[in-house]
């Protein structure tokens, strides 16, 4: 069944000195309980996908159907991970990841046992009670993929969710992420840098052209898991998405 | 540390009062137009020692809390409600913007019509002058959100009034105690403004007498206790609160 | 024609657009005072409605002399430095009167208790003589412990609370008294100058800056005399003046009072250059009573102008007495 | 777009006159306590045809920018140095807090005492009132700029003037702007408010003509020429201001 | 010659429930021109390390030397690029560049032909007219660093910059950074959670423990130049600093 689909999304951004077409015609058809990992150059528009498909941001062109049912806001069925975190401030680093099951009524216990799974999965179980100034750059992020998987929804849509990570810390949790997919067959779109990252994680891999970009290619992964990040065996994989990268990169 | 600056405040009055006493020796002005600090300090005396001016200080403070207490609420709603409703901005934001520009004073001729030589006047100049600063400070509080915060909210389900009190009015609060710290100086200045010129009881009415029986010296002392009961309340109330958030936003 | 001249010197007159203030009104309007000095004399007029802001006024030099009731005129000279404000002369007598709402059932001093009344700012002629009053009469406000309500507020917030029937009776000068009685039914209970010795007392004085005198007597001296023509105009001219008073409202208030008013409000004062000195310190006497002249007594002498040493001015003070 | 909002706007105000002149038809108060737009618009129209409402407004918007422009020079400078230097801002700053519970028309008897009845008297008066919400203001805006800006900034070389200039002051810029509105609004406030008070021309002398002389209407004919012109500066200088410093945050 | 040594270098912060010891005596060397990447797990304070270097936070315990002498506040010597940008809004893309060479008191000209040259290196030329709200993620934090280098300064602190660019553009800049140090000769500190980018960079790789944290490890890279990410005799090295580190996470 297709759980997301993609139409021809494009969309303009305002420059003073000019308009920016960031995205050009964007097709993608993403199966119930695929893994699709996005990879393409800096400044391409992934975020701005991962938003429209969020409801975020309104596409000047094309749709985004979920279910078959077009997308015209926001819903937490469609969880984001933002790239820059956008943890509350006001509240301590537990509230932040019980947020989304305060809105939805969930009883202060309930809360708690869930938060608390999802804290200690991120190793964070000793700063519950700090505020988020107070935690370094990766562990803002652990809290920010907390709040997501805390929510539990049908998507999941991660913006460099690993990004500020130490490697050992994302090793673990590389392992944890498909675990969480195989158990919970969530539907993920997952930006990434780093090709070994997508490689791991994803069923399939869309490489993004330069702008105005267009999936230039949806390659998928054929390895059994679970896959480690030092498995050599995925090496020729990644040199392939490298290979689709590079003139990308060079273009811009 | 703290001792150090209570000293360091202390020293400052002690010095300002020092030189203002050799001001007025120096005989530069005369003394009707500038009176000694003993003077004043003698008057202080006096208006205490006969009770009028406890008496005077609790009437203002309770009209006060009345008014502040519906500039505040009313101040919050409609500020909040400017911000996100386009129409609602476009309309009445407009009007609380002229509204805003009527000083306090210009409300009595119409108070007394509407209500009368009565507490609740008063009430009404204290709770005008008041409301509209809160109004403004909520707005621009409100619309200066870091724009993530709401979209990470309404996407893990927040909405209606569950966005207001859990996202709009936390995230906004650090503009919006800087609108309560004004709306209360609106406030203040309201009430001793209104008993002034309805000469109704209250500090106000003192200092219309000071001023009646052209007694410079009662004037500036009841000038000082507003000043005193100023800077009490903003020390014990609006300081506190505003420690708090300024640290809880890791800003301190 | 006041083009020509250099005016070297020149005289701050501050006065309110009130009929109490008749002389300055008129004298202005029918221009006596600028033919009489304003040759070498440059005459600039101040409008003020409260008192204690001429007084203020006075204090900072910005006003050389001034139309003013006693309460004012009083407190001026106390708390000036040196004493140096002081009455030049009288302006006006009477005119104000105790109005009693016509819902009210006050028919003397019998029916204050529990009422609302309501005098001009504290201190002033109007105030001091209720409270006196209500004392003579064994009644005390309420803020003393006593069970009148006297509220202090400006005339135009009395006539507000009139129309709105919130308060029992007012004690208020002309014209407000007579606008309370034929425009809002009030009911004259008394006359003030009923409750006054001689049944008159001073309302309205000029006084002035004690160093601006010295310096400028010629002046002065000039301004009293057409002081005195203007009150002349006046007590032979009643229509006229109600037509030049209203003239002046219209222009610099952009609004007149009713004929009825003006007329009514002219008979009930009179114009006159006796400041009634036993009046003025009766009612220092009843000031002080109330607390008004401050907690360290107060001594009148020296309140008129008048220095023996200087032939001229004994001569322009006595013409009055 | 803009032509509907304005659309809006005229619909919304033509609807506020039309109820207020059907209240005023159906003689549920006498009407010299409530009069019909008809007769405030009555007496507008004579006052602008003798010139008077002209002048009224021309000397009273020429002393407020003398005095806006002073409040907002020294309230600048005053904030900046109250939030860099801690021991101004724990003597000076407690001060500023009392002073700024002072409301203007407390200020008016010490003002005719120092500056007589003069310009000069009511500017002061003006200023007083507003520089201390500009003081605040701009106090507040600069504590709450984001540490990593004045760090990057000094690591970077910046001190001095140069620090405020460059970083400080358009960091704070935000903040600002509200403390300039609210400042031009206590300006305006304290100008108009000086004026009925000193009773010497300009608007607030026309105001408490009105009020003498029990004219509701002109009263409130007087009042909205001064919303008008509140809005008219508010929606000419600042709203553009804010509006641009907005975009340039990526606030909007 | 010795450029930086970190002597016994110990730091608390304080959190709601509990006193944090961040760093437990940090010691690092570190001779002119070496270039040092310091790995470590996630929150073990390599960011707070790079702080303390820079001037911008002061240790508890400890101090910095820098040629010698005690490090006691911050200096364009030392041009730290931060981990989350900390960019101007309030400035286009090429005036934040430019800022320190504006602060340096440089003319105009000379700035613009400056900033183009690492404009261009990082490939933002295009984009010099917008401003940051603008632009991605991996764009800012370019911005970040051609803002730094424009700096020219003798130590530059880097915290984790590459971590939100794309594989191909930091493949770009690992070799250009190379390029950089090697005409240079610049002392580079370099925080990054990716060990192969150590390898890559580092004359030395620095290993920090859990927290606590101390540098457990200081290890010399002996490969020779230019060295590619995807070379394959750094992997064995590679392998080397993550055995060192294992363990650390582990424990947190
Ligand atoms: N609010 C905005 N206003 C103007 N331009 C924008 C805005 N948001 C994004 N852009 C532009 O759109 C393009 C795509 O941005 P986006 O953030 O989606 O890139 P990205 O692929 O996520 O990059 P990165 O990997 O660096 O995060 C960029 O060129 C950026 O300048
Ligand atoms: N301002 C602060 N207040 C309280 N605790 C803080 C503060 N800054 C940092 N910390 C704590 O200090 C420790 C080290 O933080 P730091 O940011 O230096 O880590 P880091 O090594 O840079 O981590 P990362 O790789 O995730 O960026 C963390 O545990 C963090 O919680
Ligand atoms: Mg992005
Ligand atoms: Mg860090």
């Amino acid at each position: 069944m297709t759980k997301l689909e993609a139409k021809d999304i494009v969309k303009y951004f305002k420059h003073d000195s000019h308009k920016l077409k960031a995205l050009g015609g964007v097709n993608l058809k993403v199966e119930d309980g695929e893994f699709v990992c996005l990879v393409g150059p800096s400044g391409c528009g992934k975020s701005t996908f991962l938003r429209i498909v969020a409801g975020l941001e309104i596409p000047d062109e094309g749709q985004i159907l979920f279910d078959g049912k077009p997308v015209t806001t926001t819903g937490p069925e469609r969880i984001m991970v933002f790239q820059e975190g956008a943890l509350f401030p006001w509240l301590k680093v537990q509230d932040n990841v019980e947020f989304g099951l305060k809105m939805a009524g969930i009883p202060k216990e309930e809360r708690a046992q869930i938060s608390k799974r999802y804290l200690d999965m991120m190793q964070l179980t000793k700063f519950a009670d700090s505020y988020t100034y107070q935690l370094s750059t990766g562990m803002k992020q652990r809290v920010a993929i907390a709040r997501a998987l805390v929510m539990d929804p049908d998507v999941l849509l991660m913006d460099e969710p690993f990004a500020a990570l130490d490697a050992q810390t994302r090793d673990l949790l590389l392992v944890e992420m498909q675990l969480i997919w195989e158990k919970t067959k969530k539907t993920i779109l997952f930006v990434t840098h780093n090709v070994a990252e997508a490689a791991v994680l994803g069923t399939h891999v869309a490489v993004f052209s330069n702008r105005p970009s267009k999936i230039k290619k949806l390659m998928p992964v054929n390895y059994k898991r679970p896959r480690l990040a030092e498995d050599e065996s995925l090496l020729p994989f990644q040199q392939e998405i490298l290979s689709e990268l590079r003139p990308e990169v060079k273009k811009s | 540390m703290k001792k150090n600056i209570f000293l360091k405040k202390i020293a400052f009055y002690i010095i300002i009062v020092v030189v203002w006493q050799l001001f007025s020796i120096s005989n530069i002005w005369p003394n009707n137009i500038f009176p000694s600090p003993y003077e004043v300090g003698e008057d202080l005396v006096f208006s205490a020692a006969d009770g009028s001016l406890f008496f005077g200080i609790g009437t203002s403070i309770l009209r006060l809390l009345v008014g502040l207490v519906i500039a505040i609420g009313g101040g919050v709603v409609l500020g909040i409600f400017m911000a996100r409703v386009e129409i609602v901005n476009q309309t009445i934001g407009s009007l609380v913007l002229g509204l805003q520009s009527i000083p306090s004073v210009a409300w009595v001729p119409l108070a007394i019509l509407w209500f009368g030589l009565t507490d609740a006047g008063i009430i009404f100049v204290t709770a005008i002058g008041a409301i509209f600063a809160v109004t403004i400070n909520t707005y621009t509080g409100v619309k200066n959100i870091n724009p993530h915060f709401v979209e990470a909210a309404r996407n893990m389900g927040a909405k209606g009034t569950q966005l207001v009190t859990s996202v709009l009015i936390p995230a906004a609060f650090p503009y919006m105690i800087s609108g309560f710290k004004q709306g209360w100086a609106f406030a203040w200045r309201g009430v001793i403004g209104a008993e002034l010129l309805f000469s109704f009881l209250g500090l106000g009415f003192l200092l219309n007498v000071g001023r009646q029986l052209n007694d410079v010296s009662q004037v500036i002392a009841i000038m000082l206790i507003i000043m005193i009961i100023g800077v009490v309340i903003d020390g014990v109330i609006f300081k506190r609160l505003e420690d708090k958030v300024m640290s809880r936003w890791g800003l301190r | 024609g006041s083009g020509e001249t250099t005016h070297e010197n020149k005289i701050r007159v501050a006065y309110f657009p009130n009929i109490g203030h008749a002389i300055p009104i008129i004298g202005m309007e029918k221009g006596i005072f600028e033919n009489h000095i304003g040759a070498d004399t440059k005459i600039e007029t101040k409008l003020f409605d409260s008192g204690p802001q001429v007084i203020e006024s006075l204090f900072a030099g910005s006003v050389d002399i001034a139309y003013v009731g006693p309460g004012p005129a009083i407190n001026g000279f106390l708390k000036s430095e040196n004493h140096n404000v002081k009455i030049l002369s009288g302006a006006a007598s009477g005119g104000a009167s105790f109005i009693v709402h016509p819902n009210s059932k006050i028919n003397s001093a019998a029916d204050f208790t529990g009422k609302r009344i309501a005098a001009p700012q504290i201190g002033n002629s109007q105030d001091v003589s209720l409270r006196n009053y209500l004392s003579e009469n064994g009644l005390k406000p309420v803020e003393k412990g006593g069970s009148v309500i006297v509220l202090n507020i400006p005339n135009p917030d009395i006539y507000t609370l009139f129309t709105k029937s919130e308060i029992d009776a007012a004690w208020v000068p002309e014209p407000w008294a007579s606008i309370l009685v034929l425009e809002l039914g009030g009911k004259r209970l008394f006359f003030e100058e009923e409750l006054w010795p001689e049944k008159k007392f001073a309302s309205v004085l000029l006084i002035g800056r004690e160093e601006y005198v010295q310096e400028n007597l010629q002046v002065i001296k000039g301004w009293l005399e057409s002081n005195q023509q203007t009150i002349d105009w006046i007590n032979e001219n009643p229509e006229e003046t109600r037509i030049i008073f209203n003239q002046f409202m219209k222009k610099t208030m952009g609004q007149s009072l009713s004929d009825s008013v003006i007329d009514e409000s002219l008979s009930n004062l009179e114009i006159t250059s006796d400041p009634i000195p036993n009046s003025i310190s009766t009612f220092a006497q009843r000031a002080d009573s109330l607390g008004y002249l401050g907690r360290h007594g107060y001594n009148l002498d020296g309140i008129y102008l008048d220095i023996n040493s200087n032939s001229q001015t004994e001569e322009v003070f006595t013409t009055h007495d």
